[in-house]
């Protein structure tokens, strides 16, 4: 508690490490109980927590919301590192942008967890999902309330271990941990560009504390630009593997193999997101490197494009949604790198909404169906008529369509890349927007609509439970609303208001005042495009003209590039991965001869010595005693001395 | 004539306690020396008395005579003392280690005479209520940590008594004596090859 | 109240008693009986103790707190030093500390 | 030290006190012993439908002085191989600090030898130095049985210790000294501690009961097992003395102890009648209670069976001690929390004292049920391997 608060009485946000807590004993009570007690009880523990936890999140959002514009506060619980000017205090930042996110994080993971007890209920291993997930969720809000970047980097890993731990979750079989390892040395080498980048800031600015570090930055002559463009690509480079961009995107697909459950709270609603907070958290950094945010802009966009473009040809409901999660996260850091954090915040909580729900949707039909093949399905609406329903509001929110939440934000990002001078940036955006209304109106069309294709399958759908229906509806009534109350009128809906002054930075691009007509012009094109994806769609998987397959047909390579994902796994496996071999060889060689060496010597040296000393060791208890007495002989003797003045000191 | 009765004691007491200890160390039978050890420790508390601390002389009789004797006792019992081809002491090392003694205590009883001055003493018994009240409120946590102490003692004491039963393998003496033990030095081993 | 008998003659003492006990501590083979020898220098140590806080004149009686924690150390030594005894004695029939130096360097 | 009366030096006075003490306890065990072998024997008698000695004096009433007169006559026998210092040393390492117990018993207003104000912490103490007469006994005859009673005895004597002591600091805490006088003074009305903490008392007498090797826990003279434990090698005045003054001494003193803890000690009608009359009177409620348990303890061992050594054992460590020691941190709480009342302490008492009473019952059924178990399918298997 920093002094100048002592005075204050504690109110919610100072109980806001609490809501990480919640989770973590959760974690703990399941981890050690849960196996030979709890068993099925697990999920109502974890649920439990997770539904205070997000109370007490919305209470210290609505507080945020209540201090206005110096809504920053700092709630330290104790000093975690302290080696001499290298401070590393476990504080939590509260201010909007954190409470934002941290608002999300917890209702998202409370509804997630709520549908995970009907997902999960027959699975044997329930206990260890409800053991890891509050785990993950713990870590997450670690990252989130973080007020340093070391802090940061623990629930970056932790993050990072929860979501290996859950999509190896089922591994009896072998593509689920192969996709984890993947996961996992990818998220490495973004974690290796945090560390770095975490360094390079302790020696730049001599902190790692935002608030310290921050200000720094901003005045004009503190640091020289090519360090911080340095330090701003280094944390990109975290954030491009944290939130599967290019070059480093290629793990989140295959991390589908995880339960759905997982797939919709980490890699689509919070983790994936990290890397997006983390560059919006440092807009005062990355506003200052000016190349850097050029580098962003310019990666999200292609990362959106790019993984649009895969997204239409899948045929794995669940690979879909993937793709269009690492699209969707192109956008973001499109909107970051065009100086609109806002928007992109806006996008992230936006999408956090409408990507679970289609998750879980897609959730909640493969466990009627047992199938995540798009092929075999069709026509399931009338089984799942409310999976159906609140898909379909989900869809539209991605593909766009107004009022749902997707278009106030998106339309956003776009216009910000337009105002702010990225037309190009923002026609990708647009084309993106097309792109994505088309292959998810595919998605939607081929699994509910048409005739069933399977009626074996068909037969078996059933709705889920009520405690999977349920967060569906909460879902698709926040997919529906959030972006309506949160972001009108554009530009100057309520979330920029409140988040103004958490990313508030000179030199930050965003004032550029929109005139009315440009809003309204890019608005009708985004929502054009989308209309335009939507039609196609329909009319290819509807009424078979032109017939996908024809398509396909004509677009012979193209079609097969797109199907193979622009065999960017191979390319990994063939050029990067010998090419690492070779290093990491030379470097055991080095190892084992020359350190190893050293230390085989020294061991020697000492063996020789304590081959000498040895022999005073007789092993006979009298002679150690003796010994001992005539040290103390020696004692008295000394304090004898000093005693009759003999010895002087 | 009151005077001369405190000295007296004294000089009994201090009598009967150097010469119980002395016979300690040098008699032959270890149960002798079990029962004499059991006469210093009363004759001590009767010092205790003298100066005023029933309260310890009381604990002293209680702990030292009552359990401690009685459990060495027990060790004496349960370790029947065959009869010795040799010495009762150390061949080589007994006169360094009397010489030591000697050394260390002479000069030491000697200055020990330094403090003329008497010892104050409070009404009879009169060192419980303070003795508890600094117990449990000054020393309450090394009291606590002493409480921890005789835990672990009886604990390690049953498990290093307590005969293995079907290899649950607790007792550790069989480790430090089994003559693979010389196994447990590898590295200086071979460093000197 | 106060003692006639100087309180040098209480250290004295005290210090003869300790000094015996070491000096069977050094010269005895017997493990049990050099257990009793260092039960002795326990008690010296105590002897010592009660009479500087008599002669400090503490009213909470320091030293005799010390004197309590002592009596633990002493209990707990020989509770454990026996049943070290005794494992040793069940796997060799002495008590002789000097036949034990299988801990020979 | 209070002056004494008559204008004597106080130190005197105390002296001439304890002297008066001593005899008074040297009388009253002497012939407290004998009376009470005639009592016992008697009782027994009546209990198991017998007549007991009759022939001796009336009522056979002098038959435990020719039995006193026989030991005193008996030749003093040696066995050859016994250890003869500690042979003879051994009844008197037990005999003393029986007699010095008698010091601090409160017999009757101003009737005591020495009002300590650490009297119980005194009693506890001799109580354990008895231990270490026994022991030598029993190594000293160079007899296995002895040496396995002396052990057993002392095991049983060591462990019961603790409950007993830890009993004796409940009833401290509730009157709040050590001083055997003040506790007596603290319960001059009826509702005397026995009301407040039945279950120390409880406690305290099944562990007086094994301290002073009574049925049902008397295994050190346990004849269908070890002769006569570490009695085996002794006979005449010895004999006598460890036996008979020792342990009929011992159940004196720790009757007169739970008489003056829980029951009030001298505490009774018309105790303040006069300088004269009251003390007396005093000494005689004070004997009343006494032999009141003492009778007790004769009853006890009239009805019960003796235990097994693992059975003592286990009830000392397993259900004794937890059961005090929760009871002691009980009461130390309540009266801690309420410092003005005693009541919360006397009910938590009762309360425990009753599921004590009910509940070990259950436990030894449980066991005895599931020993049962392994037995029958033991045999099973055992008849199944052929």
């Amino acid at each position: 508690m920093l002094p100048a608060e002592a005075s204050r009485v504690a109110d919610a946000i100072d109980l806001v490490w609490l809501i990480a807590i919640l989770p973590l004993a959760a974690a703990v009570v399941n981890g050690v109980l849960g196996r030979r007690w709890l068993g099925k009880w697990t999920g109502g523990v974890a649920t439990v927590a997770l539904g205070i936890s997000a109370a007490l999140g919305v209470a210290v959002l609505f507080e945020t919301i209540g201090l206005g514009h110096e809504a920053k506060r700092i709630v330290t619980l104790y000093e975690w590192i302290g080696v001499g000017d290298f401070h590393v205090p476990v504080a939590a930042l509260v201010d909007p942008l954190s409470a934002t996110m941290v608002t999300v994080v917890t209702v998202v993971s409370f509804l997630i967890h709520v549908y995970s007890n009907g997902y999960m209920a027959h699975d044997r291993g329930v206990h260890r999902f409800f053991t890891w997930l509050p785990l993950f969720v713990f870590f997450m809000l670690v990252l989130v309330l973080a007020d340093n970047y070391v802090l940061m980097f623990v629930g970056w890993e932790g993050v990072g271990l929860c979501s290996y731990l859950l999509i190896g979750f089922w591994f009896e079989r072998p593509e689920p941990y192969v996709a984890a390892k993947k996961a996992f040395v990818m998220n490495r080498i973004g974690d290796w560009g945090f560390t770095i980048g975490m360094i390079l800031t302790f020696f730049t600015f001599g902190s790692v504390r935002f608030g310290e570090v921050f200000p720094k930055v901003a005045e004009v002559h503190g640091v020289d630009p090519t360090m911080l463009t340095v330090i701003a690509l280094a944390f990109f480079l975290g954030a491009t593997g944290k939130s599967a961009q290019l070059p480093l995107y290629s793990w989140l697909p295959d991390a589908m193999e995880g339960p759905t459950p997982v797939s919709a709270l980490i890699h689509a609603a919070t983790m994936v997101t990290a890397g997006v907070y983390l560059v919006a958290r440092s807009t005062a950094l990355f506003a200052a490197a000016g190349p850097a945010l050029l580098v962003v802009a310019i990666v999200g966009a292609a990362t959106a494009v790019f993984a649009a473009t895969i997204a239409i040809v899948q045929f794995d409901i669940k690979r879909v949604m993937a793709y269009s999660t690492v699209s969707q996260l192109g956008y973001m850091f499109l909107a970051l790198g065009v100086g609109a954090p806002i928007a992109a915040i806006f996008h992230l909580a936006t999408h956090a909404f409408f990507k679970a729900l289609l998750f879980l949707g897609s959730g909640s039909v493969i466990h009627a169906t047992e199938e995540q093949d798009m092929r075999r399905m069709g026509g399931l609406r009338r089984k799942l008529p409310i999976t159906y329903w609140t898909m379909l509001l989900a869809g539209g929110a991605l593909a766009a369509i107004p009022p749902l939440a997707g278009f106030w934000s998106k339309d956003e990002i776009v216009g910000a890349a337009f105002t702010n001078g990225y037309p190009i940036l923002s026609g990708i955006g647009v084309l993106t927007g097309l792109l994505t209304a088309f292959y998810v109106t595919r998605a939607l069309y081929m699994t509910f609509h048409g005739e069933p294709r399977d009626h074996h399958l068909y037969e078996h759908a059933h709705e889920s439970p009520a405690v999977m229906t349920i967060p569906l509806l909460l879902l698709a009534a926040g997919s529906v609303l959030a972006g309506v109350v949160l972001g009108f009128p554009p530009e100057g809906g309520f979330v920029h208001r409140f988040l103004e002054p958490a990313v508030a930075v000179e030199g930050a691009a965003q004032h550029a005042e929109p005139e009315l007509v440009a809003i309204l012009g890019l608005a009708a094109t985004s929502v054009a495009a989308g209309l335009i994806g939507i039609v196609l769609g329909l009319a290819m998987y509807g009424r078979r003209r032109p017939d996908p397959a024809a398509v396909s047909r004509a677009a012979g390579p193209v079609y097969t590039l797109l199907r193979n994902k622009y065999y960017v796994d191979e390319l990994y496996d063939h050029r990067f991965v010998e090419l690492m071999r070779a290093a990491f060889g030379a470097a055991w060689a080095f190892d084992i001869h020359i350190i190893d060496g050293i230390v085989n010597r020294l061991g020697w040296v000492a063996g020789l010595v304590g081959g000498g000393i040895r022999r005073a060791q007789t092993g006979v208890v009298g002679n150690y005693a003796l010994s001992i007495a005539a040290g103390l002989v020696l004692l008295i003797a000394v304090y004898g001395g000093y005693a009759m003045g003999v010895l002087r000191r | 004539m009151l005077d001369v009765i405190e000295p007296i004691l004294f000089g009994v007491l201090a009598l009967a306690i150097v010469g119980a200890a002395a016979g300690v160390v040098l008699a032959d039978r270890v149960t002798t020396s079990a029962l004499l050890m059991a006469f210093t420790f009363l004759n001590m508390a009767g010092m205790f008395v003298l100066l005023g601390a029933e309260t310890i002389a009381a604990f002293q009789v209680l702990i030292y005579v009552g359990a401690i004797t009685v459990l060495i006792l027990y060790g004496v019992m349960f370790t029947p003392q065959a009869p010795r081809a040799y010495g009762l002491f150390f061949q080589k090392q007994t006169p360094a280690g009397a010489l030591i003694a000697a050394l260390a205590g002479l000069p030491v009883m000697v200055i020990a005479f330094a403090f003329r001055d008497t010892a104050n003493i409070p009404p009879r018994g009169g060192d419980l209520v303070p003795l508890a009240s600094s117990i449990f409120t000054d020393f309450a946590f090394p009291f606590e940590v002493a409480s921890v102490l005789l835990l672990a003692a009886m604990v390690g004491a049953i498990v290093l008594v307590k005969r293995e039963e079907r290899g649950s393998g607790s007792a550790g003496p069989n480790d430090t004596t089994s003559p693979e033990h010389s196994r447990a030095k590898p590295v200086i081993g071979r460093a000197r090859e | 109240m106060t003692t006639l008998v100087p309180l040098g003659a209480f250290i004295a003492l005290s210090a003869a008693l300790f000094f015996i006990g070491m000096a069977g501590v050094l010269v005895r083979r017997n493990a049990v009986v050099i257990l009793m020898c260092v039960e002795l220098m326990l008690n010296a140590a105590n002897l010592a103790l009660v009479a500087f806080s008599r002669r400090l004149g503490l009213i909470d009686e320091r030293g005799s707190v010390f004197v309590v924690f002592v009596f633990v150390i002493a209990a707990a030594e020989v509770a454990v030093g026996l049943a070290i005894v005794l494992a040793l004695y069940r796997n060799r029939p002495t008590v002789d500390v000097d036949e034990v130096r299988e801990m020979k360097g | 030290m209070a002056p004494g009366p008559f204008g004597i030096d106080p130190t005197i006075w105390a002296a001439l006190r304890l002297l008066i003490a001593v005899v008074l306890a040297l009388f009253l065990i002497l012939n407290g012993a004998l009376l009470l072998i005639y009592l016992e024997r008697k009782v027994q008698a009546a209990m198991q439908d017998r007549v007991g000695p009759y022939h001796v004096g009336p009522w056979g009433l002098l038959q435990t002085f020719a039995d006193a007169l026989k030991l005193i006559a008996k030749e003093d026998f040696r066995a050859g191989q016994t250890d003869a210092a500690f042979f003879i040393a051994a009844p008197a390492l037990v005999f003393t600090p029986m007699l010095a117990s008698l010091v601090v018993l409160p017999f009757g207003p101003s009737i005591v030898g020495a009002d300590l104000n650490i009297g119980l912490l005194y009693l506890a103490t001799l109580g354990s130095m008895g231990v270490l007469g026994i022991v030598i006994a029993g190594w000293a005859s160079n007899n296995k049985y002895s040496l396995v009673g002396g052990l057993r005895s002392a095991a049983q004597l060591i462990s019961y210790e603790v409950p007993g002591i830890l009993s004796l600091v409940t009833a401290v805490l509730v009157t709040g000294s050590l001083s055997m006088v003040k506790i007596t003074e603290t319960q001059p009305g009826p509702f005397t501690n026995i009301f407040i903490i039945p279950l120390a008392f409880a406690t305290y007498f099944i562990a007086a009961l094994a301290e002073t090797n009574r049925t049902p826990f008397d295994l050190p003279e346990a004849e269908s097992e070890l002769v006569a434990g570490y009695l085996t090698e002794y006979s005449g005045m010895r004999w006598g003395t460890m036996l008979a003054l020792t342990e009929y001494g011992n159940v004196t003193v720790v009757c007169g102890i739970m008489a003056t803890l829980w029951f009030g000690g001298w505490n009774g009608s018309g105790i303040d009648s006069g300088p004269i009359t009251g003390p007396l009177l005093g000494l005689l409620w004070f004997t009343l209670k006494t032999y009141a348990f003492i009778l007790v303890f004769m009853w006890v061992r009239a009805t019960l069976p003796r235990l097994r050594i693992d059975q003592l054992m286990t009830f000392c460590w397993k259900v004794l001690i937890p059961l005090t020691l929760l009871n002691l941190a009980v009461t130390a709480t309540l009266l801690i929390a309420f410092p003005d009342t005693r009541v919360p302490v006397a009910i938590a008492n009762w309360l425990l004292l009753g599921a004590f009473l009910v509940g070990i019952p259950m436990l030894q059924e449980r066991r005895l049920r599931r020993i049962r178990e392994r037995l029958r399918a033991a045999t099973r298997h055992a008849v199944a391997a052929g």
